[in-house]
């Protein structure tokens, strides 16, 4: 069915430089994902936040201390997978038509062992039954599902846009989507284009050429994960914090 | 017959592998796993058709235009207009979740009225009518006994702040207060004559010299930030952030000059001294030798050893700002003194900033009719030149979030058995007095009005146009004032209903002919002569769109009095005492002090930590070893005033000796540890830090 | 009053007795199942753990319980297989113990995982490269083998033996004890193994994870040997502690002896390995991971001591002591090498499931830490007041010991 | 000896009885659509076609059953025969309320399924999933299982499963099974939100 043409690899290539910390990533995503407010005993380790923003320090004493903001979320790995492997009943799956990782709440029995097996803490348990003040329920987004206690959650790129612009593409009677057609909430609600998104398979791409830059890196990157979230920073700080090898440039042809 | 026990066994047995060769056991399985997964509990979606409606954000007077994803007529998401010439499509945390305030659960439904009395607090509702006669009789008890009647307003320059100017004009002891920008106030005052409403020009301004201003975060236009990138990476602008904590703007600023908690006068002071001592200043003002004998104390040195920064931050400082024009000194009027606000300004003086594109301009009056019409408008007046315990009655309209008067001025001003009148969606709690609180519509409910950016080169006009139903029993600003004076017998305010009000301010602002439009359907900035009618205006308006008046031109400014900054308070710094620390009051979210955000705002605080939640104390890491506090331990801070508990966090950007202090969202508890200055800004205070 | 059931030729305590005796444990067992309500009826909120700290006191217990309860296949093993005729006299205890320790992990697995309704989609849409996979059908089948081996042990009793069709099942179900044998041993070696491979393959975690040999990372192995060599251990101990509480000799000095043998000679093999493991892990595994290994035991409570606990001590130590025959011929030396051996396993899982939870993965992580809340303390205690429930009936009504009559009379 | 054997198979009976013709009964609750409704007549006798109600939104949606101002545009006032007009018209068209139809292919939330690539990209038909239902007469009786809450069609007719035409059964596997046969990939995303 699908042509010839490479299928997409999407990804993102976040700039800490211009984080600002603001939050919006986390407030866009929960309202596109109908993430519920928290449950008033949850905590920073028990809440959900598909997208979450971690300040993180060059561990120097004040006045020499220098932070970033790192957008956290599902770094989508492309390669051994670490939750996909793991989860006993198929809920996590590659997705082999756009690389994002998938995560279906309605078939996770709830074990976590996906979320111990993940080294970037982006997968979130609903330890309690999503409750939303009264009335705020009408104000969901229809493009995806909410979830029920006992199951796991994860970011997916924004999946149910990237269904919308298919079925306009649909109807339109293409069978590919512009790049332009498709962002995740993140993305597009970053006041500072913080946030690149694309596909990293298509080398014209501008997540491609930001993402072999030499300023660019991905977290954990000698586990072999191949996660599709860069990161980029001109802070030589903050490469020598994240044990990041710098790339030269002819070194990495990315998903070649 | 005769049925034994083994037979009853037989029976079961043979029912056993019967049920297992029907489909029961497996269907029941199937279905009640298809169960969990549509538990009849857990809300589902509504569905209906996609559209996408276009509106301006009402939150602050940032104005951003926004748009909202509605499923059937119900907003589901917000995002920013991308061509919007205001915020650039972007939007603050705050403005991305505004379509759930009208589900707050703190939402108020019905006008109340709150007793003030400690202890005995509790609120009664009441009908409209009811309170308007209770007010009213306030009011004429006012006028009788020549107690002043007071109206405060957060968004000056609405068609509903004229018309609560004719209000306070119709009372004999009725004043019209602004809760604006303060440090612009007090730039204005210091002109031997006001020279008109000022602002700020940030976006064209080479050097912003930010005194703890959250320019880079939530301040002004949430475009700001990549706006500054963007001028930085060209080369075109540089903002130096003088703050104790190191925040957000401080980590991403060119420069951090990190100065002890509540001597920021001092270092302005200190920069005025090296602009006056190296002859870098442009506008003389005619009493300039006499400020400079003023500020003779605050040599670099002495300032220096306030501040705890080096004199080469604060020479450096004062030529860089000098040299790089348009520069522009900015302060934040919610969180200092009056004297370090008008230090701050007087160095925008001093280099001759004022009136100038990219420093301080001065906005055009939007054309108002009402402000035109019979009815006599009050002037504009501040809380600070009333005399104390002289108000009896206070009208605060809370209706649209804004700058908010802090609470132990507001105390400080009211008679002993002084009310407040506070129209708001959502119930502040304000213990000192009684309180009548009448309910009004949220963002997205009801038409609303937005002028004036004080971070802009020209002011500007939108509409917020009612996309839900708002629920019954509100009352928007015009409508309250309207019955609030026909109820207390002030008869010279002008009628008609808000869109009736707003459409003749359309049509004014169209025969005057000026300024640009921005069309928010097709992305497109024109000018306004290009419109055919009034009528063309207000429904581009009406869909996200915004009038932009022209930029006034420099016209010379009327003679400043520098000698106005006071140096008789004591500004310096405080030395703790041994084993105390200097308690540093934190705002995360000033500006919406008094009002509530979206529940989901749990994801950036309770939920993960990037904002502050509940009430926590940041200390140095060094700080926190040497008073053994472990990060995450609870502690008692104990100051003069009281005492309260919090979690304490080590941050190793911290100043030592410095506990910054932040509370949960409604900022009461800190506040009411901290001294206060006389104009009820709050003073750094020593604290002293114990595990409990 | 219940002497018709006992079986003949031995003493038990009066009915009166045996009350007080399983009161508590029956109380303990009411307290935990209600815990287990209120996971189930309000969700896992109740438990302390959370997204970083996902698995906690079940997982940890459920992988102990399981490696200690390894000596009913162990023994099973070797008495039907490689035909260790001594071993007849604890194999009944072994299958009893070993039922309690997988029905009550199986049982605590349930209230773990968050949709237990949805538990049974891992057979129906199995993921063949989780370990978890493995796990779910080996020990599902394990238990249906060991409810088989229990059984011939429950129709011997005095009582049911009486019915004439019931014997002859047992004759016939017995007859065929060796091929459940061969396919318990079978299926244990491989759910021991994906218990160990659970942690294992781990990419992420490089604290457990270990390279592959095979398609199976090397804990898979390590967890094997361990189970099988302390499992003859924990038979031991179980033994002396019935022996004790009831003041009743149940099996010869000789039967102690050899499982205590056994333990040692396996135990000294997988300290061997381990070790091997360990050394291979600290210099190549980690490293290339991005990890030092010293990197791991930096923080205040897990330093390098745990390790030497945990191989050296509980491991090296007890396997040389069981490896002596004098040691082993002193009972007080031979119960404390199957403690240590017993420890050490119990510390092993300890490190393979919590330690690796709570380091730091991502360079600005915390370390973090978890402590259960009382539902979790409760529903495990639960599991254990239903062993000890289950055990005390067995023991009292059941033929456990067969030597217990011989050494009566003695 | 037989006596004793034909215990155990009158429980085994009484049980396969139960389970395969009482419990299917017990399983669906059966309701009635608020109005009935023919699409013969407004397809013979009107001469509408299908997408004249069941069209496509500019952004790839499909309206699935029109809203009630679709049938307001003839419908405003009585203009044919039928009770069942009168009562679209009395209790709907003039209170201008809704009519809480009872879908026969309701999918869960958790199933994303798009008409506009099944229709316009693979040219589906419309009774490859939804039968004859577009030339039916009336409406059939609406079942739902009281313990998932689905509606009948997605399991299909028949509690065994054995399907009888290709509408029969709505469920994840005849689903799967169609992009199977066609080479579609079948990935979790691809049906999921």
């Amino acid at each position: 069915m699908e042509s010839n043409e490479k299928k997409p690899r999407y990804g993102m290539v976040i700039d800490l430089d211009r984080c600002n910390g603001c939050g919006n990533c986390t407030l866009a995503c929960a309202v596109e994902n109908n993430v519920p407010p928290a449950h008033e005993n949850a905590n920073e380790r028990t809440g959900i936040t598909w997208m979450r923003v971690q300040k993180v320090d060059n561990n120097r004493p004040y006045p020499e201390n220098r932070s970033v903001y790192f957008p956290l979320t599902c770094q989508q790995c492309d390669h051994h997978t670490p939750c996909e492997s793991v989860c006993p009943q198929k809920a996590v799956e590659y997705d082999t038509e756009t690389g994002i990782v998938a995560q279906i709440p309605v078939r996770c029995l709830g074990c976590r062992y996906c979320m111990t097996a993940c080294p970037y803490h982006a997968r979130y348990f609903n330890w309690w039954d999503p409750e939303w003040p009264k009335g705020m329920e009408t104000a969901l987004n229809p493009d995806v599902s909410t979830r029920m206690r006992g199951v796991v959650e994860k970011c997916n790129f924004c999946h149910g846009r990237l269904q919308a612009a298919r079925a306009k593409a649909a109807v339109e009677g293409r069978r590919a989507i512009a790049d332009a057609e498709y962002i995740p909430a993140c993305a597009e609600s970053c006041p500072t284009k913080a946030i690149y998104f694309g596909n990293l398979a298509d080398a014209g791409s501008e997540v491609s050429r930001l993402a072999k830059e030499k300023n660019s890196f991905r977290l954990l990157e000698q586990l072999g994960t191949e996660p599709k979230v860069y990161f980029r920073s001109e802070q030589s700080w903050v490469h020598e914090q994240m044990n990041a090898k710098l790339k030269t440039a002819e070194k990495e042809k990315i998903h070649g | 017959m005769n049925i034994t026990r083994r037979e009853i066994l037989r029976f079961v047995g043979g029912s056993a592998l019967g049920i297992l060769l029907t489909p029961v056991p497996w269907k029941a399985l199937d279905d009640s796993a298809i169960w969990t997964q549509n538990w009849p509990w857990i809300p589902e979606p509504v569905r209906g058709e996609s559209s996408y409606k276009l509106t301006s954000c009402t939150l602050c007077s940032a104005s951003c235009g926004l748009r909202a994803r509605c499923i059937g007529n119900q907003p589901v998401s917000l995002s920013g207009i991308s061509a919007h010439p205001l915020n650039s499509g972007a939007l603050c945390s705050f403005g991305i979740i505004a379509h759930h305030l009208r589900y707050h659960p703190a939402r108020l439904s019905r006008p109340c009225r709150i007793s003030g009395k400690a202890g005995a607090s509790g609120s009664t509702a009441m009908a409209f009518d009811e309170l308007l006669l209770e007010v009213a009789a306030a009011i004429n008890d006012a006028s009788a006994s020549s107690q002043t009647v007071a109206i405060v307003d957060g968004r000056p320059g609405r068609t509903a702040s004229h018309l609560f100017q004719q209000f306070a004009a119709g009372l004999p002891n009725g004043k019209y207060i602004t809760a604006g920008e303060s440090s612009l106030e007090i730039l204005g005052s210091m002109f031997e004559k006001p020279p008109g409403p000022l602002a700020y020009d940030l976006d064209n301004s080479k050097m912003i010299l930010s005194f703890g201003v959250p320019l880079l975060d939530r301040w002004g236009t949430p475009a700001r930030t990549a706006r500054y990138l963007q001028k930085k990476s060209e080369g075109k602008q540089r903002i130096i952030q003088v703050e104790t904590l190191q925040s957000r703007t401080a980590g991403m600023a060119d420069r951090w000059i990190p100065i002890r908690p509540g001597t920021e006068a001092a270092f302005a002071l200190g920069i005025a001294h090296v602009i006056l001592k190296d002859k870098l200043f442009r506008d003389a003002s005619k009493d300039i030798a006499e400020f400079e004998t003023m500020i003779a104390a605050y040599p670099p040195s002495a300032v220096a050893e306030i501040c705890g920064v080096s004199q080469d931050f604060i020479r450096d400082t004062a030529r860089e700002f000098s040299a790089n024009r348009p520069s522009v000194a900015v302060i934040d009027g919610s969180a200092n003194s009056r004297h370090a606000l008008a230090a701050v300004m007087a160095l925008n003086i001093l280099v001759g900033n004022v009136g100038r594109k990219g420093g301080v301009v001065v906005h055009r009056e939007i054309p108002s009719p009402v402000a035109l019409s019979k009815n006599k408008m009050s002037p504009i007046s501040t809380l600070d030149a009333i005399p104390d315990h002289s108000i009896r009655a206070m009208l605060i309209d809370e209706s649209l979030s804004g700058s908010s008067l802090p609470d132990g001025l507001l105390q400080k001003k009211l008679t002993g058995n002084g009310i407040l009148v506070s129209l708001s969606p959502f119930v502040t709690e304000r213990p000192f007095c009684t309180q009548y609180v009448i309910p009004s519509p949220v963002f997205l409910e009801s038409l609303a009005e937005l002028t004036g950016q004080a971070d802009r080169e020209s002011s500007s006009l939108s509409l917020s146009a009612p996309l839900v139903p708002e629920p019954a029993g509100m009352v928007d600003p015009i409508q309250f004032i309207q019955r609030l004076g026909s109820a207390a017998g002030v008869m010279n305010i002008d009628s008609g209903t808000t869109e009736e009000l707003l459409k003749k301010r359309m049509t004014a602002i169209y025969s005057e002919k000026r300024g640009s439009i921005f069309n928010a359907s097709n992305g497109q900035t024109s000018e306004l002569k290009g419109l055919t009618s009034p009528d063309e205006l207000w429904n581009v308006l009406f869909a996200g769109g915004c009038w932009m008046d022209s930029p006034e031109t420099v016209r010379s400014l009327p003679a400043v009095r520098l000698t106005s900054v006071s140096t008789a308070d004591r500004i310096k710094n405080i030395p703790p005492e041994s084993n105390q620390l200097l308690l540093l009051p934190c705002a995360e979210d000033v500006i919406y002090r008094n009002s509530e955000i979206s529940p989901l705002m749990s994801k950036v605080g309770q939920e993960s930590g990037l904002r502050p939640s509940g009430c926590k104390v940041y200390l140095q890491t060094a700080t926190g070893d040497a008073l053994g506090l472990t990060d995450g331990c609870r502690v008692m801070l104990q100051t003069k005033k009281g005492s309260m508990q919090a979690e304490v966090r080590l941050d190793p950007s911290m100043m030592p000796d410095v506990a910054a202090a932040y509370s949960a969202l409604n900022q009461q508890n800190i506040i009411s540890l901290c001294e206060m200055n006389q104009d009820a800004s709050l003073q750094p205070t020593p604290v002293k830090i114990q595990k409990v | 009053m219940d002497k018709k059931f006992i079986s003949r030729g031995v003493s038990r305590t009066s009915i009166g007795n045996f009350g007080l005796w399983i009161s508590p444990w029956a109380l303990m067992l009411v307290v935990g199942l209600y815990a287990v309500m209120l996971c189930l009826f309000k969700g896992l909120n109740q438990t302390n753990m959370d997204n970083r700290f996902a698995f906690g006191l079940w997982i940890y217990l459920d992988l102990t319980v399981i490696a200690l309860g390894a000596g009913a296949f162990f023994t099973g093993f070797l008495l039907y297989i490689l035909k260790r005729k001594e071993l007849k006299a604890v194999i009944n205890s072994a299958v009893v113990i070993g039922f309690i320790c997988y029905s009550g992990a199986v049982g605590v697995l349930m209230v773990d995982v968050g949709q237990p309704l949805r538990a049974w989609f891992t057979f129906w849409h199995p993921n063949v490269h989780s370990m978890l996979t493995e796990v779910t059908f080996c020990i599902t089948c394990y238990l249906m083998v060991l409810a088989i081996e229990y059984v011939p042990v429950i129709l011997k009793n005095r009582k049911i033996k009486h019915v004439s069709s019931m014997l002859v099942f047992e004759h016939e179900l017995h007859k065929l004890i060796v091929v459940f044998a061969a396919v318990g041993t079978f299926l244990s070696f491989f759910h021991q193994g994906s218990l160990g491979g659970l942690y294992g393959v781990l990419i992420g975690r490089p604290f457990a994870f270990r390279p592959a040999l095979g398609i199976w990372p090397t804990t898979f192995f390590l967890f094997i040997i361990s189970a099988a060599a302390v499992g003859p251990s924990f038979i031991l101990l179980t033994t002396a502690l019935v022996s004790k509480i009831t003041g009743k000799k149940l099996v010869k000095p000789e039967v102690y002896q050899l499982l205590g043998k056994i333990s040692g000679s396996i135990l000294i093999v997988y300290v061997l390995l381990k070790a091997i493991d360990t050394l291979i892990w600290i210099n190549s595994t980690s490293p290339s991971l991005g990890f030092s290994a010293a990197s791991f035991y930096k923080f205040s409570g897990f330093g390098t001591w745990i390790m030497f606990a945990e191989i050296v001590l509980c491991g090296l130590v007890p396997a040389l002591m069981l490896l002596n025959q004098n040691i082993r011929q002193q009972f007080r030396w031979l119960i404390t090498a199957a403690l240590l051996a017993c420890t050490g396993i119990v510390i092993n899982r300890f490190v393979m499931t919590i330690q690796t939870l709570a380091l730091p993965t991502l360079p600005f992580d915390a370390y973090m830490s978890y402590v259960p809340s009382w539902q979790e303390v409760a529903t495990f205690l639960a599991v254990l007041a239903y062993g000890m429930l289950v055990y005390s009936f067995s023991f009292r009504y059941l033929t456990l010991f067969p030597q217990e009559r011989e050494l009566q009379s003695l | 000896m037989k006596f004793q054997f034909l215990w155990f198979l009158a429980g085994l009976c009484v049980m396969l009885f139960i389970g395969w013709i009482v419990f299917p009964y017990a399983l669906y609750e059966r309701r009635e659509q608020p109005l009935q409704f023919s699409h013969k007549v407004h397809t013979e006798t009107a001469g509408m076609s299908c997408d004249n109600c069941h069209a496509f939104k500019e952004d790839g949606r499909f309206t699935g059953i029109p809203a009630l101002s679709k049938c307001m545009e003839c419908h405003t006032d009585v203009i044919g025969t039928s009770p069942h007009e009168r009562t679209l018209v009395d209790e709907y068209v003039k209170q201008n309320r809704e009519i809480p139809w009872l879908v026969y292919a309701r999918q869960p939330q958790n199933a994303y399924f798009s008409h506009a690539s099944h229709v316009k990209l693979a040219g589906l038909n419309c009774d490859r999933c939804h039968g004859p239902h577009g030339t039916s007469d009336s409406l059939r009786t609406y079942a739902r299982n009281r313990i998932s809450g689905y509606s009948r069609d997605i399991w299909g007719n028949s509690i065994s499963g054995i399907k009888t035409a290709s509408w029969d059964g709505m469920k994840m596997d005849d689903c799967a099974d169609c992009h199977n046969q066609h080479n579609v990939p079948n990935t979790c995303l691809k049906c999921h939100k």
